[in-house]
């Protein structure tokens, strides 16, 4: 009886520590996977960081040829053109009103939608404005 | 979708980039801008159909709104008050920068960086750092559009301590930069941006009036760069390239204006020039200056075999492009050979004179740059300066003592007879008295440019 | 003594089930993990493929602006230098030499080591040799 | 050490930009040099600083065998021999390509892109495209080099379904491609490779030795291209700019060449054009070309007030550009006004006068390009034409039936008196005849040109 009693604690015990195992282990696994996760996202954002290092660089090189090539007489147009395609930010302000669950993120994001719209349409036509102005002579 | 999406943004950088390289030239300038539309369109189509946007209600109503009235403003401004327009929109784009800042901050899931209060490192620098840029873009653009308008003081405002005073502001925000890095709290991220809105208000209003331009390239060089960084937080190359764009064209706009005054963008930057015209007496020492009327310009000019006209600042504010065209049109009936010259810096935005001149239908291949018509001035009978001032002073070039001396200028006093149109003997944007004005073939025609440029008319006909 | 034994076994197969369930939940785990790895990995290599596209076109339009503003008198060291760059292929061939456990691929390697260093050298000789007899008049 | 790598190979990718950039006026070049140097330098040292990389006695082993032929190579070879030795060049470029692409092929695991048999279907197709242009480099090079030295003959050798042939040989090599993709067997790596070694041979021979230079310069081109393909293998962003910079300078150079010869590339690419050149009569049809010695050139040079030379092939073939140079020296001390004019596709490849003229000390601002000096050879005495012929054809302008019909030339018939060196009445690269010959004001003297130069030179003396 005793020692049946025993045994019967001794595998309840062990059933316990078997528990406590499988759920350390399973607590591991899911840390590590998410270790591993995490620093495959962390290695994209340096990736990305590097990455984006790289395009920025060779964009700052193109602008500097482009910009440079652009013919005095189209100054302005140039300031119109420029200040339309910066309002490029609304990507940012559509994510903001698209995919945030935070209401006042989804505002701020509505409220830049509406200033980079302004500056899009108002910058393009008055650009085309301009240009539509540019004739040779008849 | 997903995978998609990169390479169409990569279409739209190459289309912005084919629209500055259309601007080129006049011919290719519009094809150039519908590049421009058409990458912008691609754009925000693209990011609509990413998976996790939603409600394009609020989006579509958002557009609608903002492009009502960019469009309406856009199609009512008069082209005199380009260079405020330019100010005023580049306001909006440094206010948009902080707002979507902010929205990334207070719900970073939605961009994949973290959760609030637990954001990227990295993110987070890059985060204040989009917001800072913007919220000065914002207060200062619009000093800048309020000094251009009108609606505040051209005069430069200065006190005692007043880098100081910007130097400290300027490290207490780097100083809760870092805080908000440490912290990742909210408290940090309004002081950051209301110290950058104190900021560009400050660091503006001790710029006199005229070096806005200066000021409006360069704050629209600061929104590329605010975009760009914003474009490292989203991890959007699209954001990255456009920015970089639109930070070059700012600076090399700024860049070709100093050189054009032959003054330091650092000395733009530091203020205090500009704004104060003193009024010069009509003889100067001993020297005086002949006065003419319309009727002594008019025999001038028809009896000449060519005439070249001189825009400046003077034909912007009285809006006397039509009435220079119209000059122009019969002088060229009576078979005079009439071009135009226009200075690198001449008005107050670059390009802004062959603006005004193409809304008069003044053909482009009639308006010449500085470098391709200043041997022309030699084998010229009359030169037709009208409203412009200092892009003629032959100081630049003899006096070395002379504030722009350095500056390139028109040689107008080359030619046989020069004619300066303008109110007053008063100086022009660099505050300096002209001595072209007592040449011995001067003449000087004071009156408002549109009037006497019409009175000249009515005395041909 | 029945009800005991009973217990004992019934311990014993919780005790193995729970076992199980722990391997289980440990593999699970470890694929879990791999799996998030994996995708990430990948996500890796798509998001190379358009960064690096995107390098590449930014690339090809700075070699545009870049070469046709080189003067035409200097085309000739234009070709030499050119040369002497596109044996930037070199740091694939030190990889194969310097990290390929596999022999034939170091062979490879250095054998590529020998004909890009050729071209490096000789390259940039003979385009310094052109360039030193470029004088301006005394 | 990783994280920094990429950082480092992005500082080796401006220093590349920064070279060619340099390479916009002589004056900068040299620094450009540098900067060129250096970039590979860091380039170079960053791979050796990998953590996976180990065995430095054999890669340094590697780049001293290497480093030492070439700067052999490049110290001993003439001037006159650089089209050649840039073909050769290119053929090394395409082998290591190979070579690089077979390594990574065999072990993947070290460049990261999968294990023997299994590597990645975008790593397997940009490596077999990387491997195929490699090759056709190669193989396409050697016969250009042969061209170009006289190893092979540069008659076209065209034979009947070439084209068809070309093309079944690029569609099996598509589907051994697609085979590699689907199998990933080492076979199909091999049969890719031997076809395009095949290819590149086939491709070339078509073609004429004088059109070699287009190619030379293609091949530049596709080896850009191939480093650009692999720098896609290897995730190596450096790889990419550098293939893309080079790949858009060989372009570039192609389509100059094509527009100074008014061919399209494509004509050049089909072949059959060239190498055969139709030795002319002396007088064609009635008209009779008039004669002069040396000392007729001497007498009519020394009295010019100006002269103008001209240099082309013939000039590179006879070596006589230290000759010119003295000839230049005498006539300036005797007071002549002495100037060189450069066609942009004079000589076999661009810049070839220019290099030559160079190294016989000749100053670069008293060489002047096409569109430069042009309308100076109205008001010149005298030019000196040496070894060139089609660049100076006015068949180009005026004979619409000409094969050369349209290319820009050099406007010499303008001048008092042209003198023609070269060593008989023969055509030139484009096979035809130049009716500038028979011109009035036309004296040909017929000799090498080293030869008659030095004659010239005694004769003043
Ligand atoms: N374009 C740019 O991007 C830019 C940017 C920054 C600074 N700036 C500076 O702006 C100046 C431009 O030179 P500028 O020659 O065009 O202008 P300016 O030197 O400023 O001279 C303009 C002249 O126009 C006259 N004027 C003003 N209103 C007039 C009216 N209604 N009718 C007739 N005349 C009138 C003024 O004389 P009265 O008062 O006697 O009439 C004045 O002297 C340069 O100094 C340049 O450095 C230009
Ligand atoms: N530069 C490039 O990149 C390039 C590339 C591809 C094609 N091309 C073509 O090459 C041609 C270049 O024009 P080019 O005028 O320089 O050359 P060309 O038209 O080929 O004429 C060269 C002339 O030099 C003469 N010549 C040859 N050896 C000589 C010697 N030892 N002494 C004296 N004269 C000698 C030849 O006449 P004799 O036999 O009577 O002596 C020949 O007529 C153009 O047709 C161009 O389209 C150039």
């Amino acid at each position: 009886m005793e020692d049946d009693k025993d045994l019967t604690q001794k595998a309840a015990d062990l059933a316990n520590q078997l528990k406590e195992l499988s759920n350390e282990a399973a607590t591991l696994a899911v840390e590590t996977g998410n270790a591993i996760a995490e620093k495959a996202a962390a290695g994209g954002h340096d990736a990305f960081l590097i990455n984006g290092l790289t395009v920025f660089v060779l964009a700052c090189f193109v602008g500097y040829y482009v910009v440079w090539r652009v013919t005095p007489a189209l100054h302005s147009p140039l300031m119109g053109i420029t200040n339309a395609i910066s309002s490029v930010i609304i990507v940012g302000a559509v994510l903001a009103v698209g995919a945030s669950e935070v209401g006042f993120s989804k505002m701020m994001g509505f409220l830049a939608v509406i200033l980079a719209s302004i500056n899009i349409f108002g910058g393009f036509i008055v650009t085309h404005r301009m240009l539509s102005m540019f004739k040779k002579k008849a | 979708m997903l995978t998609l999406a990169p390479l169409a943004y990569l279409v739209a950088a190459v289309c912005f980039i084919m629209a500055l390289r259309g601007l080129s030239h006049p011919e290719t300038a519009r094809s150039g801008l519908t590049f421009g539309m058409v990458g912008m369109a691609i754009a925000i189509v693209v990011t609509l159909m990413l998976p996790q946007v939603t409600g394009f209600g609020m989006i579509a109503l958002g557009v609608a709104i903002g492009g009502g009235i960019g469009a309406i403003i856009a199609k009512k401004i008069q082209m005199t008050s380009l260079p405020q327009l330019v100010a005023a929109f580049h306001s909006l784009v440094g206010l948009a920068a902080v707002f979507v800042a902010a929205a990334a901050f207070y719900d970073p899931a939605s961009y994949g960086i973290g959760t609030f209060g637990d954001i990227k490192l990295a993110s987070l620098i890059e985060m204040s750092l989009g917001a800072a840029i913007g919220a000065i873009t914002f207060t200062g653009s619009i000093i800048a559009w309020g000094k251009l308008q009108g609606t505040i003081s051209g005069k430069p405002v200065t006190f005692n301590g007043q880098h100081m005073l910007n130097a400290i502001l300027g490290g207490v925000m780097l100083l809760f930069i870092i805080l908000l890095c440490g912290t990742g709290s909210a408290f940090y991220f309004w002081c950051i941006v209301l110290i950058a809105l104190a900021l560009g208000v400050l660091m503006i209003i001790p710029i006199g009036g005229a070096d806005m331009p200066v000021i409006v390239s360069m704050l629209n060089s600061y929104s590329g760069w605010a975009a760009a960084g914003i474009g490292f937080t989203l991890h959007n190359n699209l954001l990255i390239v456009t920015g970089a764009l639109v930070g070059a064209s700012g600076a090399i706009l700024s860049y070709i204006m100093c050189k054009g005054m032959n003054r330091s963008f650092f000395s733009v930057i530091l203020g205090g020039f500009g704004g104060e015209s003193a009024g010069a007496a009509e003889d100067m020492g001993d020297r005086v200056a002949k006065r003419g009327a319309a009727e002594d310009a008019a025999y001038l000019m028809q009896n000449a075999s060519s005439v070249i006209i001189v825009p400046g600042y003077g034909m912007a504010v009285a809006q006397a492009q039509h009435a220079v065209r119209e000059l122009a049109d019969l002088l060229k009936k009576e078979g005079v050979n009439v071009k135009y010259a226009i200075h690198p810096v001449a008005g107050r935005m670059p390009g802004h004179m062959n603006v005004l001149l193409a809304e008069a239908n003044v053909p482009y291949d009639e308006v010449f740059e500085l470098e391709d018509i200043n041997r022309d001035f030699a084998q010229t009978d009359v030169v037709y300066v009208i409203g412009a001032n200092d892009i003629t002073n032959p100081a630049a070039k003899r006096d070395t003592t002379s504030p722009i001396y350095g500056m390139p200028i028109l040689d107008v006093e080359n030619a046989g007879t020069v004619l300066f149109v303008k109110r007053s003997m008063g100086s022009g944007y660099a505050g300096i008295d002209n001595p072209l004005f007592y040449g011995d073939n001067t003449m000087m025609l004071l009156d408002d440019a549109k009037k006497m440029t019409e009175d000249i008319i009515k005395a041909m006909e």
